[in-house]
């Protein structure tokens, strides 16, 4: 039974859309009589160089959430978990372009490269220089050795965090590149779910999980995990994900690192918090140092129960460019 | 044997065989992947032929790069986007001509093939619509090269494509939604390959 | 079936504040060698009239949450849906106060009204002056004429943002007392839910709402609401929701509002933007504007899905006020 | 009637009851408010028990005070804190007083009944546990003014209390969980006025 607050089901993402341009007109805007084509409200910002993302809907704030001061510039927004055209995504690229080149940062997904890509060769052909950072961080969906075909989920929020940090810094196409590989780099992902999620045009569910059952791993479209079994403690689960997690990059004994912890849609913000308990004392036990925490949804999936732990391994630039102010429709942070 | 007209009714061919095949192709997509091929290609097709059909271009490839530019843009998917791409550049590898012969419409798949493997980063061998896509375009050049007729050349390609659809079931997917199931997509009947063999059966029947 | 990510239940709440205080210790800080005494990391801050709330858990943000600078000093925390002791409310009074007295804000429910009552005076007898201002906009809770019974729901929000940007500004008690007053007697709430929530330590749903079935006017704790009725469209439900509470305070034509658009836990943010499109169609219809649109989680119940809409009917005062300022651990606003 | 031995056992019998009684409590308080009522009694007065038994101290309303000041810790519920309100009050009313005689029990339950109106901003006929405490102190002063023996007293007191839990189940909630409900409360126990009943039994079930 789908019960969700929507009218027409192809509707949805329009409707929404009109939704948040309303509700944030100082904020946002959008180009090309297209609500999917969304950039700040002052794009073009002249002298710097332009951020864009783009992806499908029922994952906000990913991903147009993120355009605003300190992050994004500008956002193609596809379809309900369906990549945005190459069209869109060049007339983002055209409407954020101040002269400095545009930066594409999005989730390493089969269908948003193909459009990406298009929209880079259009835009090169209307002389727009266009650079492109493809963010893969989820340790369950490829092993060790083979990360270029991981999946990005929640973890792409630290490549916007901090190549948007730099580009505000007025650094040019090259350097905001060298600094989202370098976010990218440090970052893992591990995540877990208890339900599934009804995509509105579909109207069912897309995969099943048992009463009592939960999968570790799971992307935010249903992508199978690693494992699947009966729902442990809080403790038990956040132990297995870290497990993964840890040695991956590794995070040693002396880093220092940020952690997100993210809500995947119906899981409440208290166990979170009960999940980020345990985090902590792992990596207290470890000796790594916590610099700054995020708690909340940053990267969700519609209606889907469960969480995943992000964390990035911090060095000066890194640190000095997360700890800067941001300010968007769904993200604010004082800078620090 | 292709003037603007063969266009035309090629595209409003391909639109029917899509229509007629959507079920099918939700089906194969939901085996191994989300399941949406069928109402992208349907989508794509139909958005194809009814922005043509009335297009005022007498140049049969300027036609098919149009037909691939408006299927960008109605179904992004990753098979419409590889679709519109493969329309393009073939299109593009034939401007100009207002009659194709044989060696025209093999330059047009060759370019729709290298096209497709280009933007999708990939080679023959690993399961996808470029495994019935190669073959044809290998077929092609072959019929041509040996001066077949329409009837001739139609079957060297439907035949390379239905070849090219079987072998891909043996393959494991490498790309996309497909590519998480690895082991499991041996055996399984790729969706985009199903499509590309469509696309060729429905090209072709119009000769 | 409860599908949550926990220890323990009867640990749920004490192992959500370790997380809460290991995540945000440069923010916050318990007091009295107890988990649920929650108070700014620098409180007390001399000079400055402190605000003090609280209530049951399973309402985060709710009440901790707004703790932080521009808002809240501290924060008495309850069990699941249950009242803070008055002990604790005067440990949370005694650390907070700056020599300039203490403000009390917090819902409209009976427990929570004892025992703070209790701790004022308390308070009283170690010479701390204490007021208290008590909130409930609930339109679905009582008629209008009896608004003192109402319930206090999502609104508190403002109350609290405009009260503790009056008190940082340096005002006395009393002015920050009629500032929460002012916001509170401009502010209306309703709400919709369409699924039940378990409370750990039961296990089990305290009540139900059946598949294709939505309740308007539902509180926070599943008290009953206005009508039990087959789910309609979103836009459906926005109009009958908005239809109580434009006439409730009344607001009219010429006015400027803020509009506060909550998820109750488990509702997915393109569904509030989706709700919130047809409130902007209804406002400017009426010819309202807003000035301010508030979207997210700031009042939950756990993993309820629905929503609530809070309107706040500014004046000078309460816009400059709402448009400060502020940092907690759960909310963050630039000044605009 | 009542000196330092008689308080703490009357705290250590109503613990026992209030064990006794846990699910009965639960279930009134499930059907007209959150079911919680049978678990705060029961700690609030395991607490109490549990502190005072050892406690070093004389006099038994300082005993009865302290005892409240416990309850009020370990179970902030509506209930939890109004009928530590009374203990408190009620301990206070009769402080320095080592041997009670029927009149200082009735100055006790009359400030138990004031102090509990007082904070829970009520009176009698809201269907609280008002309704049950406040004729059991009228009944208390009437027992003390006649000069009865401590089993009448006692009487009094009990009769007194099952009265008022009858008259207030016609009674319409006015407060808490249970005024939601309004007029559908009309009929049913008040969760409250039965847990006054209790306390009332268990006191006086002593001497
Ligand atoms: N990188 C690629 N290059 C060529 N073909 C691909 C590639 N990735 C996927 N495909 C083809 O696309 C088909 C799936 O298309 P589609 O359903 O549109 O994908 P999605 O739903 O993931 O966007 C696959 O069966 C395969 O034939
Ligand atoms: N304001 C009040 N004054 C006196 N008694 C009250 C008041 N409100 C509630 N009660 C009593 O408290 C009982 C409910 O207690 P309890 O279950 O602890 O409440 P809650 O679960 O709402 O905290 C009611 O049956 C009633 O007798
Ligand atoms: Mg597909
Ligand atoms: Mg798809
Ligand atoms: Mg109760
Ligand atoms: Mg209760």
């Amino acid at each position: 039974m789908m019960k969700k607050f929507i009218n027409k089901p192809e509707a949805f993402v329009d409707e929404m859309l009109e939704g948040i341009l309303a509700a944030h007109p100082d904020q946002l805007r959008n180009v090309a009589d297209d609500l999917r084509c969304i950039v700040r409200a002052d794009a073009p910002r002249t002298g710097k160089v332009a951020l864009a993302t783009g992806g499908g809907s029922g994952h906000l704030p990913l991903f147009l959430g993120y355009v605003g001061q300190g992050m994004l510039d500008g956002c193609a927004v596809g379809g309900v978990f369906q990549s945005p055209s190459s069209e869109q995504a060049l007339e983002v690229t055209k409407a954020i372009d101040g002269g400095k080149g545009v930066l594409y940062i999005y989730g390493n997904y089969g269908g948003d490269i193909i459009n990406f890509d298009m929209a880079a060769e259009m835009a090169e052909m209307e002389d727009i220089r266009v650079e492109t950072y493809v963010a893969g961080e989820d340790v369950a969906s490829a092993p060790k050795g083979e990360e270029g075909k991981r999946r990005g989920v929640a973890g792409i929020f630290y490549v916007y965090k901090c190549a948007g940090a730099k580009a505000e810094e007025g650094a040019d196409l090259d350097e905001v590149k060298r600094v989202a590989e370098l976010a990218g780099a440090n970052v893992r992902t591990m995540g877990v779910a208890l339900s599934p999620v009804i995509v509105p045009e579909v109207g069912k569910p897309s995969f099943t999980i048992g009463d009592g059952e939960m999968e570790i791993g799971m992307g935010i479209h249903g992508e199978p995990g690693i494992r699947r079994g009966k729902l442990l403690t809080a403790d038990e689960v956040v132990q297995e994900m870290m497990d993964q997690i840890m040695p991956d990059l590794p995070y040693e004994k002396g880093d220092e690192v940020s952690v997100l912890m993210n809500g995947l849609g119906a899981t409440p913000k208290e166990e979170l918090y009960v999940a980020y308990r345990k985090v902590a004392e792992i990596l207290k036990g470890k000796g790594i140092s916590v610099v700054k925490v995020y708690v909340g949804e940053f990267a969700t999936s519609l209606e889907m129960t469960g969480f995943s732990i992000s964390m990035l391994k911090l060095n000066d630039e890194l640190k000095g460019l997360l700890m800067k102010g941001a300010r968007t429709p769904f993200f604010e942070q004082a800078a620090l | 044997m292709l003037t603007i007209e063969t266009a035309k009714r090629i595209l409003h061919t391909l639109n029917e065989t899509m229509a007629q095949n959507q079920d099918r192709l939700i089906e194969i997509d939901s085996a191994i992947g989300d399941g949406d091929l069928g109402l992208t290609m349907s989508k794509a097709f139909r958005t194809a032929d009814e922005q043509m059909a009335d297009a005022d271009e007498d140049d049969p490839g300027m036609l098919f790069a149009k037909a691939g530019m408006a299927m960008a843009k109605a179904a992004p998917s990753t098979m419409g986007s590889l679709v519109a791409t493969g329309f393009m550049k073939g299109g593009k590898a034939v401007k100009g001509t207002p009659d194709w012969d044989a060696a025209d419409v093999a330059t047009f798949f060759r370019a729709f093939a290298d096209g497709i493997m280009e933007r999708g980063k990939t080679r023959p061998g690993n399961k996808t619509i470029v495994d019935v896509l190669d073959p044809v375009a290998t077929a092609l050049e072959e019929a041509a090269g040996r001066g077949a007729d329409p009837a001739g050349v139609a079957q060297a390609a439907t035949e390379a494509a239905a070849r090219g659809e079987e072998a891909a079931r043996n393959m494991t997917s490498q790309h996309g939604k497909a590519a998480i199931y690895r082991e499991q997509t041996v055996g399984k009947q790729d969706p985009g390959a199903v499509a590309g063999m469509l696309i060729i059966q429905g090209f072709f029947s119009v000769f």
